[in-house]
């Protein structure tokens, strides 16, 4: 969805709506992490060919952080959550 | 053949039925020197100048559509070599000095146009930085002027100075900028490569990289297994997902930028323009229609197309600067996919692997810098150190903190 | 002049004459015509040139895609340049002019070119003008340019408004001709909400132009019942004169509705819209286009009088404009039989039908001649068709006398909206033209577009189509009955397919408004350029204004035929939007002038105009920069004064526009110790703290004061520039990184006018309005709290900061009591001799004082960069840009770092953006040491300074350097010092 | 300055033009209160939804919901600070309490046409069976982004940040012109 986003929390808006970030990137590491791999996180992207998740935020909405994921090549999206999420998720 | 007066009246006079073709269509050999993966406009480039300057010949360009089917044949046609950082700006300027001798060069009018770069200004922080970039620009010997409001009226009386939301103050110009009809570039290096050997070889898709270690062997493709010597990466869009073949991770994400083209209008506007309150650039082509464009669209993209919003978002800025375009019908949109790199600059860089060469991330400025990256990917893969003028396009200057940050955004590939 | 308008005509009112001039001349016409059919009427047949040769160009088609009659409508303000004559409807003063024509449109100077046809090839420009190389910029490109374009765009503003509009709908009929009818009704039908579009004046499409009955009832009475039926129904929602002209992601469809341009200027609401942007938000689409007739390319084909033979049809049929007096028809296909049957119908003569198939499979029963198994080879006349010249089977020739020849080469559907988000057509030999594909998502095909051919097959296919879309929906239909549905029968009726007719006498044109002609293409093929869109990009068929929707098939077609390959083969160059060119105007909307963007006013907005401010777009504010007194001419005058009532009494600048974000929750205190790169963890209840934020690639990216109010609670301000930006990192930083802290922000910008009051007087004024003890020990440097005001009939909150260096504090309170805060401040002030000051004294303040702004944070400077490397944390474990800062790079010590400048000579200026060089170096890029990041005229000093990044600059401090200014041709001597001109010491901050 | 007259001033000039017109009419909603309430993300929604339903009629309000956890109580009355210190310390852990009774504007657009006019703005689609009588949304009218609530069949309110008012008034007012 490039044109239209499925917020969670406030139902189908369009892309003005929304400030893209870009790719979620690999977690952010934890402080005592070294440089190469602080470099990983802040520098370096899959920028897959097809499903890529990516953070948008519903600035003029809920302002809420979401991760899409969503085809680079078709732009159809398959998933839409809250960001915060990723996090709770990932300590599981 | 080469193009002459003479030879344009004698084919004329012959019904135009013995032209030959402007380039070979060979088969892969099975071996070459050098394969450049790209038959984009850096790929060609790279070609023509590894031949012509460099001597090396045995050269396979590997395009996996029709030549200069990428972005060479997709954008707004600038060119120019405002650049404000001592890392940019030698290069641009060099590839200034090459469009200036090109048509010449490779025998091919590709109808160099340098009517004239003016970037708007409309606020005193945006002066003082235009007066520092354009201060950089004379350090370095490069055109660059500064008009104020009245200058500016005078050269463009139609722009919005009376009911503007954003008051125009002044504009940096840099007369020697213009725009170039880009098929023809792609055109032209191809034709002047394969008169130099090189093998063109279109709808062959590049599907693996074989390798032995750290050394290149060779390439999958869709017409078969082709070794090579030197292997380079001039695929600026694609760059990740070829740089996936050998487990490479860049620091660039893939985005759509939509161009515009109007219906065809009588002269309207005989500058490049550039809008400081918005995103919006345009120019007119040699058959009539403006040339134009804005924003990339935000999010990463391998689908060369973009949305209505950012449709939108151009054309107001487009008639926030020009109110008069109002009735002009815009005829049609198309998209490119830009390598955005994570500090708004190119890379042209040797790689991990020791015979695997690296040039991409040109983010939208990909156009301009066509022959000086062909020029230096050429210097870079015969003499294996950078050319002079690309120094700085290293690819660990991300790890090391050497960036080359032009709008100051930081790591955020959709903001540069 | 003879005319042509004959009987009969289903849109046109003949009690309601209007009049227009055509390049000057006085013509009439009638309601419901367009000025095509006007024209036609009128006996014009030429009416504009081609672009490159200058040919005649004649009306082709009667829609959308026409090539040739394109003219420019209207004049000022109003003119349209390029306007298709077959889309523009007629109206009374309407005033059209042919194009690209000089001295007119009968005699053309530029059509001289055409001489130098066989110069002028494809390409030929790419070959040509290089020697000697310095003619291209002198003499070539100018001709060039000068040549350029087709209509002459007005440089007058538009006095026209524009809107943009959303809509929804559970399905969107694209197109109202039977099929989108049939479609339209059985959903409406159904209950389901439902768009039609259509970019004609009238619903009808292909049945607006059929002459004979469907079943037993006359056709426009069909069209009739239908149209009547879709009014009634509350859920249908009928947009005419609206083209759908692109598809964009997730059912997005861009549509363009010409709301007021048939009206003559004195029927113009200026209320309302000229042209509306709508924005279809469609759950299903049934694609209803039709499809477009073909030329075909023969010799002389392009001579005034060669028309489509539907489009004779429907001038005939909707408008009873007669095309011809003596007319022969060119078809190979059968749906061109029916445009002879009419004509002889209104008693014109059909002097032959030449068809190229030998048998052709029809039911014709018309007195024309019919020459099977023949072609056109050419045409003749000078500005209009004379006569045509026959190949016959047998090789033979015969010329025909006639005066329009209408024409068919097939139909290739109109399925531009089905390929716009990446789908590719698909060639089909049985209907000789490339159909949309197959897997669209949420799009049915139907009617022409589909292939189908006839009214009833088209009604038919219609009502599938929206019941098969209605499934996706779960909603059940029945496809609506329509007259003539159940004799539907899918005829036979196989289309010879000629791309060429290869015994062409003279340029046989596929491109007619680019002047492509077949050769061109053919010589495109043998120069290398035989990809489709190669060949397109070398002769530019099909980038002409109509999009090569009459052009690209043929162009195709020529390219298989000598490939030797099905033109499926070939493909097709890629569709994109538009599907017809869509104005600026529309696309803009309201959004235009000054309100391009909203403005965003301080709520002391009117306290400071009341003072007499200037103002200054910073951002969507409009902040006040100076308030001029009476005699002060020059801006600095006022600045200068401003600056010295702050340093020696007191002053009142608006600083709302600061943003501010007040933080809660019980992990606010690590959370904003994790954000900021240096300690906040320990902030005392009460006290504010200046804090740096980097990005994590650990370059500054805003800075700003922080206050802990309350427990578990924090009021952050950031700049103006960057308030959005930092609220939505905080949210980043919040909700993704850490959402196990509980912390929880609200802006809070627009709730409070805040005010800066600074001066040595500064606390002598606010104690006249503040209840509470604000002395320097109870109220001392980075005292934040609230405080009762005005007797305890108002809370604000009191901060002392100071960004001018002076005893300063900034007092916060609900926006809607500013303006009276505002106003109480400065009659308190009086006797003080308190000033309002702009933006423009509290730069220079902070010049003075060496404090920084986004001039010098420009997002590549590190806080050592700054002169505040010792703020970053060594101890905190993490915080945003931590590690990153450490990078090789970034703590690099030949960096340019902050330094103040100023002039040897006191008398010398410099510019902000001067670049600084060592004294006796080469003016180089190699040798730029920095540039000066801000500089004023210092009124407490007395001469220019500046701040500026120098290579090593703090250990530099009394050097002597260059400050280089090449733009402006300046070079003036510097002296590199402290940044802080004033009070370094920081007395007057703690005073 | 115990007794300097304190205004209270709207964010609109006082001559700010109101139509009466059936078809369409926009007005400002004077005096009243808007509270940001702030729950803590990681609780139960329907938990804090209960607590607010307690104490928001007391206040006379409407709670209009913004964001997870997070929602606007709107009122008529006039909320004093005092009150809601009051407030916020009967909550403390659950929610935050934020007063933008100045930071926010509410006025109201009424009338047959009303909906029709928001569309120009909005891509929310108003329709009565999707958007209810007191259902509310953040979203973007134009450039501006503001929270519609619909108040009755053909009466919404709008809440917009105080500085972008009367960008956005004006803004309706031009898409309102047709109806008038």
């Amino acid at each position: 969805m490039s044109s239209l986003v499925k917020c969670p929390h406030c139902g189908l808006r369009p892309r003005e709506e929304f400030t893209i970030r870009g790719e979620v990137a690999t977690p952010r590491p934890s402080a005592g992490a070294d440089e190469a791999t602080w470099f990983d996180h802040v520098y370096l992207r899959d920028n897959p060919r097809g499903e890529h998740r990516e953070y948008w935020h519903h600035s003029s909405g809920c302002r809420r952080w979401l991760v899409l994921t969503r085809n680079t090549l078709t732009h159809e999206t398959s998933d839409v959550v809250d960001a915060s999420t990723l996090k709770t998720e990932g300590a599981q | 053949m080469r193009y002459s007066a003479l030879s344009l009246l004698g084919n004329a006079f012959s019904k135009n039925k013995n032209w030959k073709p402007a380039w070979r269509n060979p088969d892969p050999k099975p071996n070459y020197d050098v394969i450049i993966i790209g038959g984009g406009g850096h790929g060609l480039a790279t070609a023509y100048y590894l031949s012509k300057v460099f001597g090396v010949r045995n050269v396979a360009v590997l395009e996996k559509g029709y030549l200069g089917s990428g972005n060479i044949g997709r954008n707004t046609t600038i060119i120019r070599s405002n650049y404000l950082l001592e890392g940019n700006n030698p290069f641009y300027e060099f590839s200034m000095k090459l469009w200036e001798g090109l048509e010449q060069d490779f025998n091919f009018n590709a109808m160099v146009s340098q009517r004239g770069v003016i970037n708007l200004f409309h606020s005193d922080a945006q002066r003082d930085a235009y007066t520092r970039r354009g201060n950089a620009m004379r350090l370095h010997g490069v055109d660059a002027e500064l008009l104020n409001r009245d200058q500016l009226r005078e050269k463009l009386p139609f722009l919005d100075y009376e009911n503007a939301r954003f008051p125009i103050m002044g504009g940096l110009m840099q007369a020697r900028g213009g725009t170039v009809r880009h098929d023809a570039v792609a055109w032209g290096f191809a034709r002047g490569a394969d008169q130099n050997g090189v093998d063109i070889i279109q709808n062959c898709e590049v599907t693996g990289i074989d390798r032995d270690g750290d050394q290149i062997t060779g390439v999958q493709t869709t017409r078969g297994a082709i070794t090579c010597n030197k292997l380079a990466m001039a695929v600026a869009g694609s760059s990740s997902h070829v740089a996936k073949m050998v487990d490479m991770r860049l620091p660039i994400e893939s985005h759509a930028l939509q161009a515009f083209v109007s219906e065809g209008l009588k002269p309207f506007i005989d500058t490049v323009v550039t809008f400081g309150a918005g995103h919006f650039y345009v120019s007119q082509s040699d058959k009539g229609g403006l040339v134009f464009g804005g924003d990339i669209e935000g999010y990463n993209s391998y689908a060369q197309r973009g949305n209505l919003a950012c449709v939108e978002h151009v054309a107001e800025a487009g008639m926030a600067m020009i109110p008069a375009l109002s009735r002009v019908r815009i005829l049609r949109s198309w998209g490119g996919i830009m390598d955005m790199s994570m500090d708004g600059s190119p890379i042209m860089d040797r790689t991990h692997l020791a015979n695997l060469y690296f040039n991409g991330g040109w983010c939208y400025g990909g156009f301009k810098a066509t022959p000086a990256s062909g020029y230096c990917f050429a210097h870079l893969l015969a003499t294996d150190t950078p050319h002079e003028t690309a120094t700085a396009f290293r690819m660990d200057r991300f790890a090391r903190g050497y960036l080359l940050d032009e709008k100051g955004v930081g790591a955020q590939a959709n903001l540069h | 002049m003879t005319s042509f308008r004959i009987d009969g005509g289903t849109l046109i009112d003949r009690h309601d004459v209007r009049r227009f001039t055509f390049n000057g001349e006085v013509l009439s016409g009638f309601g419901g015509d367009t000025v095509a059919s006007s024209l036609l009427a009128n006996g014009k047949q030429l009416v504009g040139r081609s672009f490159k040769y200058h040919r005649p160009r004649g009306i082709l088609t009667a829609g959308a895609a026409e090539p040739n009659a394109l003219l420019t409508i209207g004049r000022d303000g109003r003119r349209d340049p390029n306007t298709r004559a077959t889309m523009a409807e007629l109206f009374d003063g309407l005033e059209a002019r042919s194009q690209n024509c000089w001295p007119n449109v009968n005699f053309d100077i530029g059509a001289a070119n055409g001489l130098l046809g066989p110069l002028l090839g494809a390409g030929f420009y790419y070959k040509t003008f290089m020697w000697p190389a310095a003619f291209w910029e002198k003499v070539y490109e100018p001709l060039i340019r000068k040549a350029a374009g087709l209509g002459r765009a007005s440089y007058d503003p538009d006095p026209g408004y524009y809107e943009k509009c959303w809509a929804h709908c559970d399905l969107l009929v694209i197109g109202a001709g039977p099929a989108g009818l049939a479609a339209a009704l059985t959903a409406g039908r159904a209950g389901a909400r439902v768009i039609i579009a259509d970019e004609g004046a009238q619903l009808g499409g292909g049945l607006i132009a059929e002459g004979s009955s469907i079943g037993s009832k006359p056709a426009d009475a069909v069209l009739g019942d239908l149209v009547g039926e879709l009014h009634a129904l509350p859920n249908v929602e009928i947009k005419k004169r609206t083209t759908v002209f692109a598809a964009y992601d997730d059912q997005v469809f861009g549509a363009v509705e010409r709301v007021q341009k048939h009206l003559p200027e004195h029927e113009i609401n200026p209320h309302r819209a000229m042209e509306r942007l709508w924005r279809i938000v469609a759950r299903q689409v049934v694609l209803a286009t039709g499809a477009e007739e073909r030329p075909i390319v023969f010799g002389g084909n392009d001579r005034p009088g060669v028309m489509m033979a539907g489009a004779m049809r429907t001038y005939l049929n909707a408008y009873g404009v007669a095309p011809g007096k003596r007319v022969a028809l060119f078809a190979n296909n059968s749906q061109a039989y029916q445009t002879a049957l009419d004509l002889e119908a209104r008693g014109i003569e059909v002097a032959a039908i030449i068809d190229p198939r030998t048998c052709p499979n029809i039911d014709y029963d018309g007195k024309a001649r019919l020459i099977a198994g023949a072609m056109v080879r050419d045409t003749s006349g000078r500005r209009a068709i004379k006569s045509i010249t026959v190949r016959h089977d047998d090789g033979s020739d015969e010329v025909i006398a006639v005066d329009a020849l209408g024409v068919s080469g097939g139909y290739s559907p109109i399925v531009h909206l089905a390929c716009h988000r990446g789908g590719k057509p698909v060639w089909s030999d049985a209907h000789v033209g490339f159909m949309p594909p197959e897997n669209t998502d949420g799009m049915t095909s139907c009617g022409a577009v589909a292939g189908k051919t006839g009214i009833a097959a088209c009604f038919a296919d219609g009502g599938t189509a929206a019941v098969k879309a209605l499934a996706e929906l779960g909603v059940m239909s029945e496809a609506a009955s329509l007259p003539g549905v159940e004799q539907a029968e899918e005829k036979a009726d196989p289309i010879q397919p000629i791309w060429r007719v290869a015994s062409s006498k003279g340029k046989a044109f596929v491109d007619y408004q680019n002047d492509v002609a077949a050769s061109d293409i053919m010589l495109a093929m043998r120069e290398g350029y035989d990809h489709v869109e190669l060949a397109k990009r070398y002769t530019t068929n099909g980038m002409a204004t109509d999009q090569g929707k009459t052009s690209n098939v043929n162009a195709i077609g020529i390219l298989a035929e000598n490939k030797g390959v099905s033109p499926g083969e070939i493909g097709t160059t890629t569709f994109r939007p538009f599907y017809t060119p869509v104005s600026f105007g529309a696309l803009v909307g309201a959004s235009k002038g000054m309100d391009f963007q909203p403005v965003r006013k301080s709520p002391l907005h009117g306290w400071a105009a009341r003072n007499g401010a200037k103002f200054v777009e910073t951002g969507p504010w409009y902040r006040s920069s100076w308030f001029p007194k009476d005699g002060e001419t020059f801006w600095r005058d006022s600045v200068d004064r401003e600056v010295n009532t702050v340093r020696t009494k007191v002053g009142i600048c608006d600083v709302s526009t600061l943003g501010k974000i007040e933080i809660f929750g019980a992990d606010a205190a690590e959370y904003l110790n994790r954000v900021y790169c240096n300690a906040f963890l320990k902030l005392p209840v009460g006290k504010a703290r200046y804090g740096i934020m980097l990005r994590e690639d650990g370059f500054v990216y805003d800075d700003g004061t922080t206050s802990c109010l309350g427990e578990n609670h924090y009021f952050m301000t950031t700049t103006t520039a960057l308030a959005a930006g930092v609220l939505t990192h905080l949210e980043f930083c919040a909700q993704v990184l850490w959402p196990e802290l509980d912390v929880r922000m609200a802006s809070a910008t627009d709730q409070w006018a805040q005010m800066a009051i600074a001066g040595p007087k500064s606390r002598d004024v606010l104690s006249k309005i503040i209840d509470d003890d604000i002395s320097n020990e109870a109220f001392p440097f980075l005292a934040a709290r609230e405080v009762s005001m005005f007797g305890g009939r108002l809370k604000g909150r009191l901060f002392r900061i100071s960004f001018s260096g002076e005893l300063a504090y900034e007092i916060a309170v609900p926006a809607g009591y500013g303006e009276s805060v505002a106003d109480a401040i400065m009659a308190v002030g009086e006797e003080f001799g308190i000033a309002p000051y702009g933006t423009e004294a509290l730069g220079v303040m902070r010049i003075e004082k060496g404090h920084v702004t986004h001039a010098e944070i420009n997002g590549t400077v590190t806080p050592a960069d700054l002169g505040m490397g010792k703020m970053v944390s060594v101890n905190k474990d993490d915080f945003i840009g931590r590690v990153m800062n450490l990078r090789e790079g970034l703590v690099d010590p030949s960096r340019p770092s902050l330094v103040g400048i100023m002039p040897k000579s006191p008398s010398d200026k410099f510019a902000t953006g001067s670049h600084i060089l060592n004294p006796g170096d080469d003016v180089s890029l190699a040798n730029d040491q920095g540039y000066v990041t801000s500089m004023c005229h210092s009124p407490t000093l007395g001469h220019a300074i500046g701040l500026a990044l120098v290579k090593n600059g703090p250990s530099r401090v009394g050097e002597e350097v260059v400050i280089w200014n090449g733009l402006a041709g300046t070079t003036v001597t510097g002296i590199l010092c402290n940044p802080a001109f004033v009070d370094p010491e920081n007395e007057k901050l703690h005073a | 300055m115990r007794d300097y007259p304190l205004e209270n001033r709207s964010a609109f000039s006082p001559d700010v033009a109101v139509g009466t017109g059936a078809a369409i009419n926009l007005a400002p909603v004077p005096g009243g209160f808007v509270i940001h309430v702030l729950g803590d993300a990681k609780s139960d929604e329907a938990a804090l939804k209960q607590v607010l339903a307690k104490i928001a009629p007391e206040l006379g309000a409407d709670v209009r919901k913004s964001a997870p956890n997070q929602w606007f109580w709107v009122g008529d009355a006039a909320v004093y600070s005092d009150r809601l210190t009051e407030l916020q310390a009967g909550l403390v852990n659950q929610f935050a309490l934020a007063d933008q009774t100045h930071g926010r504007v509410r006025m109201r657009l009424s009338g047959a046409s009303s909906r029709t006019v928001l569309a120009k703005g909005t891509m929310v689609d108003l329709s009565a069976d999707l958007f209810a009588i007191g259902q509310s949304a953040m979203t973007q009218i134009g450039h501006i982004g503001a929270m519609i609530t619909r108040i009755e069949d053909d009466s919404f309110e709008l809440i917009v940040l105080r500085s972008f008012a009367a960008s956005l008034w004006d803004e309706l007012h031009h898409m309102a012109a047709e109806f008038r």
